[in-house]
């Protein structure tokens, strides 16, 4: 049966030339960074190397890079030791309804402890009106986190003018972006678009799982999130995970070179996939923005029928796909960024998404638009919602 | 996730469908949970003589409902109502756990139909 | 050059079998084990089968294991998830000098939190009394964490007895073993030593680094601490480092099946080690307790020598070591734990520490011992602290 | 970490040993802290004739106290007392930042030395 894998923003494999990097660190090189003989010193080397190859991906300074182990200690890391170092400063911290989990969770924590929390609404594409921040900002606000692009329905928001609006009211207020669905998929220059912190995560991008990494502008008054020994240069605390860190340097030097090309060839699948399920499915509805979305994401809401078993469906004709976050894929809520653009729940319900990567070909393409036609089909003849005569 | 026999009933759903002036007809759930069940029943001498269904809903919700029109077909209305949303779990091999309550409904739905019918009788 | 590695403590490599288990999953499946088609199932299979491997390892329940980034995210989790879960209960903790820096930055952090936190002293040899424990103990104490072995200098702790003093106390308080040295290296049983708690890392039994895990007995009192999506039965959040826990998995069940054989080996060496160096060196002093000690640790300090110019010319002579906490060499401080056993600070300077591995021989030990005389007597021909007539 | 000049002075320094009877000796540091110097110093016609050192401490300590041998020997007393210890650092091609501070200061132990100097000559 043909296998196709369309759900690349859960996670991607491991690029063959990343594995290449990581193995002499799973093999031969043993070396703990913090040792000062040679094993150590090479293994220091890596790390360092990595360092480089992250921050020339996004224009920063090396030693702007901090590896943690992944989007979702890299996003924690931003929001706690944000709000935990400059609680004397202010309490009042602005995200939005459709961050991760990783943030909103963070976010409700904080909120535990004392601060207050103000979740901006998005409009029907997904983005966040400038108007909305401007008018959330408050003498107590030290923390903005708004994502750089959404992982369910793949919009991308307008940062640089938000980072604006932000800075020019206040240039002491920290301006956090969750970019773990945005770094290595589009450009993105940290200095140009100012922000103080983004995060970022290695699976993303071709690498391995089980890190990631959060850039931190020079000056930022941030603590430590998970503390201990004086790895990182005292920022992040435990043995450095080596080959992983070393996975991710090479995926972002890839992602680096290989951007452009990456983007043409995704962004032309995702537009067939997009007309070829309007043309052939009705009562559909494209979720995120039309233009302003990520090269690979396809988000689409088939009404009367539930994710899950069109999920199941196609993963039966061996084809991957989420409805929703994948990292909510337990949960029976529908999804809360669906919700926040106004997406009924039981047309959220009935969501799915396609996420294509490096790999995906037309014939894929192809493939699903000729399965998915028929698995709705199956599953609204079998659905107490289709109203008479559809 | 599931287990084989959920996935057969899912992917070869059993009655699917309606029963057109259907003697009783149950629906339980709602959209915004994400599960709703619909039974269809054809009675005759108090036996369940047809059964049909439409669900909108996850792998357990299609599962179940199909697993529980082969329970009670041909069973009298008092065996049916005896068959609980339990049942039709175990009669599948056990659910996950995270979908034992919401979608294991089609008993529920069931029972309504059932109740449904009979009070269609009394109204006679 | 001969090549000897005696790290073991900062680090092991990976063990081929271990790599060979982690290969698939750096390769072929990328599956999001939170994703619900084949994929997917495959990766939470993996998982799953680790959690009972790493389970057995210590006589738990799968259930009772979760997943982290190390040990040193475990020990965070575990101090801090207690701490803040049960504010309302007290607000005393009792930790000891010698723990690990993952365990006692956790412990200032809280302090500064508004925790009091008692840092138990040990004796000479480095083992926590038992009266100490006792006299610390409070109604306002919610949290005991004591180190299963020191990683320095090698001293196993009685940790069933620590824990029947506290739990003969009060059964609510709980108890948080940072057992990183000693998962695999030496038996422990939970059920029969009554811990709530227990660190792990995977890159000190030969598995992989960026991997850990932390024991939580049923209906323990704890908060997560990294949060977001709804990984680890939502004890962790962040998509699973498949490939990181897979290995951890084996790493487990090898250490289980080949515990005894390893530790004779090791103990066998260790002994060779100890009484070579007693024998051709003059004003050494053994730190560490000369039996309760881990199989593969041996400690020295050398009088009038410091310890970062030893290890600069054993690492010429090809000969990893470590003196005190890998972790800190980048500190200037002496090492904490020699401190605590009473060694003075000059002489805590010359300290070395030598951890044996499973693939360390006889020979390695005598190169040891034919270059480390030499090295010695080469600095104290330097030093200025030599007293005439030695 | 070390530079390869620094590595190269530490494994074979220069200069190690005592002067006996020597005109001038300065200590600085101490154990507690992990690094001692000792400078030993023959002193001819306001020359450094000859020069000795003892170190006890890190890497850094022992090259540093080299290199400051080397640069400093057949100097007059006040071109010696020019030498700082970041001239020092400088001759070995830089220093781990964490090292600057309390491993580089073998000009400090050269300047005791000669005041030690300065002061008998003085007395006599
Ligand atoms: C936008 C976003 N933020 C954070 C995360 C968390 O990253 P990780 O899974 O590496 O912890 C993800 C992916 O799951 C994501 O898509
Ligand atoms: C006793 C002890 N605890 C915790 C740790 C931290 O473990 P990791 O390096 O995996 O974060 C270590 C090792 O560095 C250790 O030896």
């Amino acid at each position: 049966m043909r296998r196709v894998y369309m759900d690349h923003a859960a996670t991607t494999g491991v690029h063959p030339e990343v594995l290449v990097e990581m193995l002499p660190y799973l093999k031969e090189n043993l070396g703990n960074p913090s040792s000062i003989y040679s094993w150590g010193r090479e293994a220091k080397a890596a790390v360092e190397k990595a360092r480089a190859r992250v921050a020339t991906l996004l224009g920063a300074q090396a030693a702007e890079i901090v590896f943690t182990s992944g989007g979702t200690e890299a996003d924690n890391f931003a929001l706690f030791g944000v709000a935990r170092a400059n609680r004397k400063k202010g309490n009042h911290i602005i995200t939005t309804k459709i961050e991760h989990h990783a943030v909103l969770h963070a976010a409700q924590e904080l909120e535990k402890e004392g601060f207050r929390v103000t979740y901006l609404p998005v409009d029907k594409d997904g983005l966040v009106r400038g108007e909305d921040l401007e008018q959330a900002l408050t003498p107590e606000t030290i923390l903005v986190s708004i994502m750089f692009a959404n992982n369910e329905v793949g919009t991308i928001e307008p940062i640089g003018e938000l980072v604006k609006i932000v800075k020019d009211r206040n240039p002491d207020i920290i301006f956090h972006t969750d970019a773990v669905q945005a770094v290595g998929i589009i450009p993105i220059d940290v200095r140009e678009i100012g922000v103080d912190l983004l995060s970022l995560s290695g699976h993303k991008i071709y690498g391995p799982k089980g890190v990631g990494a959060l850039y931190i502008r020079r000056g930022t008054n941030i603590k430590p999130f998970v503390v201990g020994g004086a790895q990182e240069r005292k920022w992040r605390a435990g043995t450095e995970n080596v080959p992983g860190i070393v996975g991710l340097g090479k995926a972002a030097e890839l992602a680096g070179i290989e951007m452009t090309e990456r983007a043409q060839h995704l962004t032309q699948l995702r537009q067939a996939l997009i007309e070829g399920i309007q043309e052939k499915i009705d009562h559909v509805r494209l979720n995120g923005h039309p233009t302003k979305r990520l090269p690979g994401n396809v988000n689409f809401s088939f009404e009367f029928v539930e994710g899950e078993s069109l999920l199941l469906n196609l993963d039966l004709a061996g084809i991957a796909a989420s409805s929703g976050s994948a990292c909510t894929s337990g949960s029976l809520e529908p999804s809360h960024v669906l919700i926040a653009l106004g997406v009924p729940p039981e047309v959220a319900h009935g969501s799915l998404r396609l996420t294509l990567g490096r790999e995906n070909t037309q014939e894929d393409v192809e493939h699903v638009l000729t399965v998915l036609p028929e698995i709705v089909a199956k599953l609204r003849s079998m659905s107490p919602l289709v109203p008479e005569g559809v | 996730m599931y287990s084989e026999k959920v996935m057969d009933h899912f992917a070869h759903p059993r009655n699917v469908g309606e029963i057109p002036d259907a003697d009783g007809v149950g629906q339980v759930g709602n959209p915004t949970c994400g599960d709703i069940m619909r039974i269809y029943l054809r009675v005759k001498d108090d036996r369940i003589e047809d059964i049909k269904f439409k669900t909108f809903g996850c792998g357990a919700a299609i599962a179940t409902s199909s697993m529980l029109t082969e329970l009670v077909k041909g069973k009298t209305l008092d065996e049916a109502l005896a068959v609980s949303n339990r049942t039709v779990a175990e009669a599948l091999g056990g659910l996950p756990p995270v979908k034992m309550h919401c979608s294991n409904l089609a008993a529920d739905a069931l029972h309504a139909a059932i109740m449904d019918y009979r009070g269609k009788q009394v109204s006679k």
